[in-house]
């Protein structure tokens, strides 16, 4: 083919070790990821008997998925994560965005004090308010709702989300903004128009960031909405995680299968790394 | 009204749904009961948060002593003296959930776990080993097996710390300080922990390490239990809710021995703990059917059950229990044989900071994996009790 | 309605003074051109009137209102930047439109306005795209469009050509000029085009270091720069400079030694102080005719030749060392080495004392006067 | 910066929100706790005020504070292996996926993120499994490299535990600067890195000299995040190890010291008060850190507009 | 030694083909000029000199060999580009310094060039600026000293000039031929400005929608258009046009009609068959003077008048609707709405088919034609 006499020779091995490099650590970290799932695959004992090896007639065993798909509501408690994972994103985004655009944009006083006190939430370990919040939740007749799960995780997302999308508003020309200042564009119009989409990466990149704890927190929905119909996917699994006795393929199984959903909303995600936003936009 | 069990058994949410809530829905159709779990490393924090927060299930299931008396005192779990029923239960069974002088119980007691070791037949059969009756006997066959060569002799790991204190430190000390009489005698300061039983019995501790797999430092606790249960070991150092597990696991035939006294000794003793009740939130706007539930839980046919369902888990009741597995019975049959008693450093001794029992897990392991003498050991956990337990300063 | 009243307008960066004092008026309608050397603060004062930049000091009026802290929004202004500054992220009819749409304007009337700017700077094939698939001119052109789509009372324009070709200039300039005629909106423009500075200015604004040197229309400019280096500015190629020796001083005449030693009188009201003084005299190149004598003549020794096709730039190297540009005719045969004298009619020259002002010229001939 | 005065309500209007949902769910609930820090709670009695005493005892008793600082430094080491080693491999592997013209670029990234979002229970089985003596996982592993003699129970030693954990946490973690890095050296303009290659600039050096410096702020920002992050860190130690953080408390951070303090620990009861006090320390040290970063790091980065 | 060869070189952008196939030849040491209308491909042929876009068809040589795949670091050449990609981090003066750092020049003699070059710039003051703060201007200077510096054996230059003021323009325009002399680097320069174009180039390419129209020396193409498309192009204001009727045809003569009805004869050869069509013809603004009577004669209404100081430029409407533009002097009194005749020398005409391909123009007087 045409292109393929246009590809730089340099370049060639310039890519085999940069592909090298890459395979290397993608290697580092998928291996261990890669064996818990040929060890979901395998029954208890093939799973301590040949950690490293293939699931083969001898070990392979499904149990730990049928009981995971048997012992609990699977699609509901994937429906309420879901849920509150998305819910919570969205809100975070939004207000995160809105914030630290203001942080970023404007000048007034105190504003580097509210970015300190929009950062104090991450420097204190949330678990500490445990009591006050269930009291606060009870308080507002929201135990045992997703709503009250969705507020939590807003409070406890923003603080990061703030400070990072802080930092990444300065990236954006000047030049832009102005030039939408003076198309006699509002500063909430600049805001959704304008800002909101040439951060994208950074967006996402905080939509990830927002989603892990969420998805994998245990605690609040343990005190928050331990109820029956609100359990999230991690509170469902948790049966599985004994104390004495535990079945670690099943554990093995529900987690991979946990993971399945936030990946996809990664991928979803990851869409918005695009290269270029702001090229061409200024001299 | 719907009944809510708290409980961090949350291994045990089948047979509760599958056995026991149906037996007692047989009598009471009309109480709908729900056990619901959570993890074990969280339900301390948890349980407490949910009583602050006042969304603790009716029904609480009571970790022993402290913790549980603590909840008593803030006013969370009611006092149950007056469920009837409360008589089948011997005053040892009721000690760990009573205010200090005795005089309110706020758990119905349900299960005790009793600390042995666990032995692979096939491992003794290969090395030519009998089942040790004395101590002698029992590191004699521990070097014959590792002379052997076939199987690790020990299953244990340090790595979680708490094996060594559990399994290790109580399991083989009430030999050495005789059982309930050493327990009191270290809670009125008579005994201090650099008295002879406790160097004994932290010397023999250090021993182990001769005798465990290699790399023993990072073995956590399920890799011990598969260690044994995939028959790679002789010898386990058990609690008897090993037992379940062993049955689903092992596929060789194991029986159980107590540990093994000195020769010549006339008695022997074993930990048989007083590990788990059942206590009702104080606030529950169900109390009148979750009392119902408790009186049934005193009956035999619960205490059948339960010790049934989970064998290793002895109910504490007076009734008569048949059980079938085994093992579990043979792990029973001590408390005819030997003196019981509980963990030395459950009672009182793990009030103040530092926290006794806390100590115990960090020096046991210590011990066996040689970084401190069964001296030093002493006289760390003395030093610990002493700063702040009067009878020791 | 939109008259601009500058009123001691100045601006620093930190420690950089950039405009040190600058009044203007622009009244309303008036296209207003500002021109000046690279770095002398158009961009900076153009961004002050649309309310980009703090003021440090003054006042910036519009129709009368002091709006030095009003937000540019609210000036009712359009720009088009330097930079250019595009949506990255939105296609070129984007944005177009973006600033009408969020004026609720309704849709088929952005449509049309959209069009309709986008076909008289040729962008009607590139509305799809995004700007970083467009080239230099292509993106300077969707920011003026970006601009003239919202009809705005002002229209601030930085350099808004400069990356197009001759014919697209002449084209774009003309529409510009055409916009305003129609819009009547007040223009400020910046340009480093001769031409369009000409051509399209009411009046040119000549700065100069953060100064503004002179105001006029662009033929007070081109015939009575007030100093030389309006005179030096305005004009391409630039206007000559020589230093001459003041010999005497009449009544509205001075007597000058040339570089090379000839004599000139040139009608110019000199003080009789200044005489045995030197000072500059300056001619325009198209000013001097190539092998020609006259009331000022001048020779050296060519050593540039240009040729331009219409016309043919001759460099001269003067007595002095000082450099002539001559302008001769596309077909001129002058080679490099010749030597050659030029000659240009006294009203012609320009005088200017030390400090760079010009001397007030008398009896001006109409072809180097700018009344009309 | 604008003026906040242009544009009144907006500024308001973009902040309320956050801030107060922010306010009512997380500050509320922190103070009402950290509040705990000045009262005494005795077991089952009723709170008392009693000042800045836990502080004292914190701090001022030999065991509080032997224990405090024990797990101050295990937490700086921490600390140390993320920043030299995570943040490294983040911006080293951000910027090698930044490289124009990459192939798999995307497949790469979302494989490399993977750890990052399993949960820690997974996380500290599998590498418990790989780093066991008994299993074979590790030992086969090195003995592909031949270096099966430096295998050695890890996880298990005094010496070496905290720095293995630390490695489990980087390498779960890298994620976080690789996304962060990457976002950031995505809104580089090609023109800049065009123009340093006409320069002669090799791909390296223009990463060096160019990309490096332009999101030079993101990599500070990711610093403190590091070290907010790090100094809060306990789910994989209490995973691995538990909260008693063995062997010896090797492994003990401030994350498990508070969790220990504050919710208890088998029979060890919680203590709020002292364990909020735990908590405002770690508070103030983290604060302390991250007011270094506002003020003696952000602002001098100087951030460059591209 | 580096002269370029072009050798049928395609590019395209997804489906939007950009270059159709250039052939090129440049040799050592020579002055290139690309023009050509916005967005007709210069910046792109640029880059894909530079190496900076992968070539979709044809090969690019340097000194003969092929380098399509080689990386731009290793084609010793300095780029200008159109949008300056300055390093924002850097300092004038390390932005300037950074390629020569690299090529580990010795401290000393890297600090000597960069300041000679920002001397040439008058950049001496800013060396310490970011390029944050520099105008518009500066910052173009900034990236015409970061390529002067290194001293390549090919320069490239995307409108390098397009921001700078008129003086500053000459003289940067006069030190880049300096340059171009004292080093003998191949110099291949993007420019809209025609006297960049006509007085820089040993060679002017003049593109057209992704095509090579002309290649030839600036006279060439002023003299000698072989399109239509060139001969409007190249000169400034360009030339007009009008269709006319071809009456009559002689050996090396053809005798049209002009608008208005008069006739002329023009020394073309014009195959018979060609005879009753209409064609092209050109005459540039500056050969036809106002008010007089000549071989071809033209006379419109005049509607727009540009004064420029100089000259003035006169737009008529011819009969048939065209427009033509008249050069005047610049002191001209013509007014809007006069009739106007004006008159060109038959050498002076350009005629172009239907094609737009031209007419061999025969007997061209020394005046209107390139030859020396
Ligand atoms: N990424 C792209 N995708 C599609 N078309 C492109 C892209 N980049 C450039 N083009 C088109 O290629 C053509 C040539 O662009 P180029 O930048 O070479 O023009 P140019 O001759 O330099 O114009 P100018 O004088 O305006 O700078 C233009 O029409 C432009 O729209
Ligand atoms: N942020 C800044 N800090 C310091 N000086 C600055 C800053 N911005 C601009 N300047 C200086 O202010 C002066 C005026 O800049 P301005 O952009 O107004 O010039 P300009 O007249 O538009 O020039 P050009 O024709 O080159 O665009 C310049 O000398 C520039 O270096
Ligand atoms: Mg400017
Ligand atoms: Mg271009």
């Amino acid at each position: 083919m045409m292109m393929n006499k246009n590809i730089r020779r340099e370049d060639m091995s310039r890519a085999v070790i940069v592909h090298a490099i890459l395979l290397t650590y993608t290697l580092v970290a998928l291996y261990p990821i890669f064996l818990v799932i040929i060890n979901a695959f395998k029954s208890r004992k093939g799973i301590f008997k040949d950690p490293m090896g293939l699931p083969n007639a001898e070990t392979f065993s499904l149990d730990g998925f049928t009981k995971v798909l048997a012992k609990s509501n699977f699609e509901l408690f994937f429906f309420n994560s879901f849920t509150v994972t998305v819910v919570t994103i969205v809100i975070v985004l939004l207000l995160a965005s809105m914030a630290a655009w203001a942080l970023s944009e404007y000048k007034f006083p105190g504003n580097t004090w509210l970015a300190l006190y929009l950062a104090v939430g991450i420097m204190v370990p949330i678990r500490l308010g445990s009591v006050s919040i269930l009291n606060l939740i009870v308080e507002l007749g929201l135990i045992n709702t997703l709503t009250a799960l969705v507020l939590v995780y807003v409070a406890q997302g923003l603080p990061l989300a703030i400070f990072i999308l802080t930092e990444f508003m300065h990236q954006i020309p000047k030049d832009l903004k102005e030039a939408a200042r003076c198309d006699g564009v509002g500063e909430f119009k600049i805001f959704f128009a304008v800002i909101l989409p040439l951060i994208r990466p950074a967006v996402a990149t905080v939509a990830v960031f927002t989603m892990i704890p969420i998805w994998n927190d245990l605690w609040f929905p343990l005190i928050l909405a331990p109820g029956d119909g609100k359990q999230t996917i991690t509170l469902g699994i948790q049966q599985f995680i004994g104390q004495y006795v535990t079945d670690w393929n099943a554990v093995l199984a529900s987690l991979s299968l946990a993971i399945i959903p936030i990946l996809i909303l990664y991928l979803i995600f990851s869409r918005q790394l695009i290269r270029g936003l702001t090229s061409g936009a200024v001299k | 009204g719907e009944l809510v069990i708290e409980s961090w058994r949350n291994d045990d949410i089948d047979i509760w749904n599958d056995q026991i809530i149906p037996a007692f829905n047989k009598e009471y159709p009309e109480i709908k009961v729900t056990f619901s779990p959570t993890p074990p490393t969280d339900y301390n924090a948890l349980i407490n948060a949910k009583f602050a927060g006042g969304t603790a299930g009716d029904l609480i299931t009571c970790r022993p002593f402290d913790a549980s008396l603590e909840l008593y005192k803030q006013g969370n779990l009611a006092p149950l003296d007056d469920i009837k029923g409360m008589d089948n239960f011997s005053d040892v069974a009721k000690s760990a959930w009573q205010t200090d002088d005795g005089s309110a119980t706020f758990c119905l007691p349900m299960a005790s776990v009793i600390h042995g070791f666990i032995y692979n037949k096939e491992a003794f059969e290969a090395a030519g080993v009998e089942v040790p009756k004395t101590r002698e006997e029992f590191y004699a066959a521990l070097d014959k097996i590792k002379e052997e060569g076939s199987y690790i002799p020990m299953a244990m790991g340090t790595a979680d710390q708490w094996e060594a204190a559990t399994m290790g430190f109580q399991n083989i000390g009430p030999n050495y300080w005789k059982g309930e009489e050493g327990r009191k005698a270290l809670i009125d300061g008579s005994q201090k922990f650099t008295d002879k039983p406790y160097i004994d019995t932290f010397t023999e501790l250090a021993s182990w390490s001769n005798y465990l797999p290699d790399g023993y430092e990072a073995i956590s606790y399920p890799d011990a239990q598969n260690l044994f249960s995939l028959g790679r070991a002789a010898v386990y150092p058990a609690g008897s809710w090993d037992i379940s597990l062993f049955n689903s696991q092992a596929d060789f035939e194991f029986g159980a021995f107590p540990p093994p006294p000195a020769a010549g000794s006339d008695t022997c003793y074993i930990s048989d703990h007083t590990d788990i009740a059942l206590g009702l939130n104080a606030k529950s706007p169900n109390a009148a059917e979750a009392k119902i539930f408790l009186e049934w839980m005193t009956g035999s046919e619960f205490a059948s059950l339960y010790s049934n369902a989970l064998p290793g888990f002895f109910s504490l009741s007076n009734h008569k229990v048949e059980i079938s597995d085994p093992v579990a019975n043979e792990f029973v049959s001590w408390r005819q044989k030997c003196e019981s008693t509980i963990r030395n450093s459950y009672q009182i001794l793990s009030r103040g900071t530092p926290n006794l029992e806390n100590e115990l897990w960090n020096i046991s392991a210590q011990v066996i994996n040689g970084t401190v003498t069964p001296e030093e050991a002493g006289k760390a956990t003395e030093a610990g009790l002493a700063k702040w337990y009067a009878p020791h300063q | 309605m939109a008259d601009l009243k500058l009123d001691q307008i100045r601006k620093s960066y930190g420690a950089v003074d950039v405009l040190h004092g600058i009044d203007l008026d622009v009244k309303d309608g008036e296209f207003v051109v500002f021109v000046g050397p690279s770095g002398c603060g158009k961009s900076t004062l153009l961004r002050i009137i649309a309310g980009l930049e703090d003021i440090t000091g003054g006042d910036l009026m519009i129709d009368g209102d002091i709006v030095n802290t009003k937000s540019p929004r609210d000036r009712g202004i359009a720009m088009v930047f330097q930079s250019y500054a595009l949506y990255p992220h939105m296609t070129v009819y984007k944005n177009m439109a973006f600033g009408l749409k969020l004026a609720n304007h309704d849709k088929s009337a952005i449509d049309q306005r959209v069009r309709e700017a986008a076909r008289i700077l040729q962008l009607d094939k590139l509305l799809d795209r995004r700007p970083s698939e467009l080239s230099g001119g292509q993106r300077q052109r969707v920011a003026i469009g970006r601009a003239i789509v919202r009809q705005p009372k002002v229209f601030l324009f930085d350099e808004p050509l400069s990356n197009l070709d001759a014919a697209l200039r002449v084209q774009t300039r003309i529409e510009i000029a055409k916009l305003h005629q129609e819009l009547k909106s007040t223009i400020v423009y910046v340009t480093h085009d001769q031409v369009e500075a000409m051509t399209l200015a009411d009046k040119i604004v000549v700065m100069n270091a953060g100064n503004v040197e002179q105001v006029g229309s662009p033929m007070q400019l081109y015939h009575h720069p007030q100093t030389r280096f309006v005179a030096g500015f305005i004009g391409s190629p630039a206007m000559n400079f020589t230093t001459v020796h003041i010999d005497a001083v009449e009544q509205g005449k001075v007597t000058v030694t040339v570089p090379g030693g000839a004599k000139a009188v040139l009608p110019f009201d000199v003080p009789a102080g200044d005489v045995g003084k030197d000072v500059e005299l300056g001619v325009r190149p198209e000013h001097l005719s190539p092998g020609e004598q006259g009331d000022l003549s001048i020779s050296g020794e060519v050593d540039v030749v240009e040729k331009l096709g219409d016309s043919t730039y001759l460099y001269l190297k003067l007595a002095n060392g000082d450099r002539f540009t001559v302008r001769a005719p596309g077909h001129s045969r002058i080679k490099i080495g010749e030597t050659l004298s030029a000659a240009a009619e006294a009203g012609a020259s320009h005088l200017f004392d030390a400090n760079g002002k010009a001397y007030d010229k008398l009896q001006c001939p109409p072809e180097y006067s700018a009344a009309e | 910066m604008t003026d906040w005065r242009k544009a009144k309500l907006p500024v308001f209007a973009f902040l309320a929100p956050a801030t107060i949902i922010y306010t009512l769910f997380m500050i509320y609930p922190l103070i009402d706790s950290i509040r705990l820090s000045f009262y005494s709670t005795p077991s089952g009695g009723e709170m008392a005020f009693v000042g800045f005493d836990n502080y004292r005892t914190i701090l001022g008793d030999p065991d509080w504070s032997a224990t405090f600082w024990n797990s101050f430094w295990n937490n700086m080491k921490f600390f140390a292996v993320h920043m030299l080693v995570q943040n490294p491999i983040g911006i080293a592997l951000a910027g090698i996926l930044s490289l124009p013209q990459l192939r798999f670029r995307n497949t790469y990234r979302t494989m490399m993120i993977m750890p990052t979002m399993l949960s820690v229970v997974i996380v500290g089985f599998i590498w418990q499994l790989i780093l066991s003596p008994v299993w074979g996982v590790g030992v086969d592993i090195l003995d592909i490299f031949g270096l099966k003699s430096l295998f050695g129970p890890w996880l298990g030693k005094e010496g070496s535990a905290l720095i293995t954990l630390s490695f489990i946490s980087v390498w779960q973690w890298v994620g976080i600067p690789l996304m962060l890095i990457y976002a950031a050296l995505l809104a580089i303009p090609d023109d800049l890195v065009d123009a340093a290659i006409v320069d002669g600039a090799t791909h390296f050096e223009v990463f060096l000299h160019i990309k490096l410096p332009l999101v030079l702020p993101t990599v500070a920002m990711v610093s403190i995040l590091t070290f907010v992050g790090n100094f809060n860190a306990f789910d994989l130690i209490y995973a691995v190890k538990g909260a008693l953080a063995g062997p010896n408390f090797s492994t003990d951070i401030m994350g498990t010291l508070f969790y220990r303090t504050f919710f208890g620990y088998q029979l060890q009861l919680g203590d709020p008060s002292l364990g909020a006090t735990v908590a405002s320390l770690m508070f103030l040290i983290i604060l302390a850190g991250v007011l270094f970063y506002l003020f003696a790091v952000q602002r001098r980065l100087a951030r460059y507009q591209l």
